[in-house]
């Protein structure tokens, strides 16, 4: 047995225990807690899988910002917890759903221990047109070249979310400033906090995105950094949160998925189809969308965060 | 064993877990927690068979990874929708539960239908 | 060396389960968001071992994000956790 | 000086995981938050910055030990800020127990 092993068994033990925490926690909040050291167990299982890429997207967005938004969720609704604690099913429904669950982990676990031979794997054809495209990671290669399709509609996605969050905003506020935890009385530390750590953080994002040519990082990685240090600004209340009126804003919701998609239809005249890009302009075209592809997802994560609307727009 | 089974077994579980968790919590934002489990354990399935499909210097096959990749940002956007829609809820109706006794009472608290 | 950095990170990850197992029971919300700090760095230490150990140079990149991260997350915990309870003990005092 | 580099990474990264062992001690006996919360620093500044350290000679390059260092002064930062923070919040626990 090597240390390799007992450090996966431990790792694999330890999600699974969180896991149990989640699902038993006595109030919200806990089981929040729980689910973003989960997240960050998860990224240590990620990059054991050999999938770095992946590990850093759980660490930003799995945990970082969706543990955020969690919180804030748990600490609202906590008036309301005593009060379903009666609405608990019976014993029948419980025995029912454990029995349930106990059939797909089987179902899935037998699977996982009679694997198809040989593994399926579409690395060889992924490998082939790496030297044309000049990304050297394969995973960006994938997300900005083989399925951009699949990242396009995943910023459509992303935007649709938002359109569904700001609706759901009360019509007097539409229009307004979202209300993102507003504190009474702001801390020094926490300004101090929201001062040093956002020009740190937005290097390290570019930096994440610039990378993700040719090692992990990439345009969500890089994004999500953002988002966190735009968030941290507004709550520390260095600067406002803005009002989803302003056109500069939507401007910038919408210009990366914008971009895409005028460069996926230049595919129909230039090369040949949606989304090919042409060969010698292969690099510079996926950077470019990369770039405007980053500034919208950190506005839309930081904005899917801020929640609908909750003051008057302002004259 | 090797890593690849032990995590795929890992995520048989979470499944499990989060499923469970989905039907017999009342409270919603639990099952919202519950669901992301689920999610959780779906993604390191991918992540199993990325590793297993290693194969042309990679680590990993790029194409599971870059799914799951879509997927996690895809599972944030509607986490946070249903959180907002939980949120409202429980702004207009005071209440956030899904049971419809509790649900009718509260409405007929505020001047009925 | 490899075998080295290796247990070294599966030891890390072992003492901060064993505080977390500690801090999640509580009994304030306090305790509590001490769980974001520790596994943060403990997350983080481990990240970079395993980096150097199993040689992936990215998992450092890895860390870095977590790192930033971390602070964040620290942050929503401490600005959503301790407010809410004074304004819930208010509510039922009053 | 291959074996110096490696004695010095294995004597700073162990010195390293002692400083977790205490922290996670400290969680485990102490009585009261505010003493839990002096244990668990000391987990955060030296033992992380101990596995930094000793990591530093195994670095593969400047840009890696660059990021070395900045992942331990970030977490640095962020931890004493955040330490002083929760310290706030659990004064408040306090008075209003």
């Amino acid at each position: 047995m090597t240390a390799a092993m007992v450090l996966d068994v431990g790792l694999a033990l330890l999600v699974v225990a969180v896991a149990v925490w989640i699902v038993a926690a006595g109030s919200a909040f806990a089981a929040v807690v729980g689910f973003v050291s989960f997240g960050l167990l998860l990224a240590l299982a990620w990059a054991r899988l050999a999938a770095v890429d992946v590990a850093l997207t759980e660490a930003a967005i799995g945990s970082g910002v969706t543990g955020a938004l969690l919180m804030t969720a748990a600490s609202r609704l906590r008036p309301t917890e005593s009060r379903s604690a009666g609405e608990r099913p019976g014993a029948f429904l419980h025995v029912v759903a454990a029995v349930l669950a106990v059939l797909v982990s089987a179902g899935l676990a037998a699977l996982v221990l009679i694997p198809a031979s040989p593994a399926p794997s579409l690395a060889p054809a992924a490998a082939v047109h790496l030297p044309e495209l000049d990304v050297l990671n394969p995973v960006t290669a994938v997300l900005m070249a083989y399925r951009a399709v699949d990242t396009l509609l995943e910023k459509i996605v992303l935007l649709l979310a938002l359109i569904g969050v700001w609706s759901l905003a009360p019509d007097r506020f539409w229009g307004g400033a979202p209300g993102l935890w507003p504190r009474s009385r702001p801390d020094g530390e926490l300004t101090l906090l929201a001062r040093l750590l956002p020009p740190i953080g937005i290097v390290v994002g570019i930096y994440i995105l610039w990378v993700g040519a040719i090692a992990p990082g990439g345009a969500f990685q890089g994004g999500a950094i953002l988002a966190a240090m735009w968030l941290l600004i507004m709550i520390a209340g260095l600067r406002p949160v803005p009002e989803i009126h302003r056109q500069w804003l939507r401007l910038v919701l919408v210009v990366g998925p914008a971009v895409f998609l005028t460069v996926g239809f230049a595919g129909f005249f230039l090369p040949n189809g949606f989304l090919s890009y042409p060969a010698q302009f292969t690099k510079p075209l996926i950077i470019v969308i990369e770039v405007v592809l980053t500034l919208s997802i950190a506005a839309i994560l930081g904005l899917l965060v801020a929640g609908p609307p909750e003051r008057e727009r302002q004259r | 064993m090797n890593a690849a089974t032990l995590y795929g077994l890992c995520s048989a579980a979470l499944v499990g877990l989060g499923l469970f968790g989905a039907i017999v919590h009342p409270q919603p934002l639990r099952k919202i927690l519950a669901f992301n489990l689920l999610g959780g354990g779906v993604f390191l399935q991918f992540g199993v068979i990325a590793r297993r499909g290693a194969a042309a210097g990679m680590g990993g096959d790029p194409v599971p990874q870059a799914m799951v990749i879509t997927g996690i940002v895809v599972a944030f956007s509607a986490t946070a929708l249903a959180v907002t829609l939980l949120l409202r809820l429980y702004q207009v109706s005071g209440s956030a539960t899904l049971s419809i006794e509790t649900q009718s009472s509260s409405e007929s608290d505020g001047g009925g239908r | 060396m490899a075998e080295f950095l290796i247990a070294a990170a599966g030891f890390v990850l072992a003492m901060v389960a064993l505080g977390l197992a500690r801090i999640l029971r509580g009994p304030g919300d306090a305790d509590r968001m001490m769980a974001a700090q520790l596994l943060g760095t403990g997350g983080i230490a481990a990240l970079l071992l395993l980096a150097a150990g199993t040689d992936v140079p990215a998992a450092v990149d890895a860390a870095l994000t977590l790192a930033l991260l971390a602070a964040f997350v620290a942050v929503a915990f401490v600005n959503n956790a301790p407010r809410t309870d004074a304004a819930e003990r208010r509510a039922t005092d009053g | 000086m291959r074996v110096l580099f490696d004695s010095f990474t294995v004597l700073a990264v162990s010195a390293g995981a002692v400083f977790f062992l205490a922290g996670t001690v400290g969680l485990l006996r102490f009585p009261d938050s505010l003493s839990r919360l002096h244990a668990l620093t000391k987990a955060d500044n030296l033992g992380l910055g101990l596995v930094v350290l000793g990591l530093l000679p195994q670095a593969t390059g400047p840009l890696v030990a660059l990021k070395l260092i900045t992942v331990w002064l970030l977490a640095q930062l962020a931890g004493a800020i955040v330490t002083q923070l929760v310290a706030r919040a659990v004064r408040r626990e306090n008075q209003e127990a």
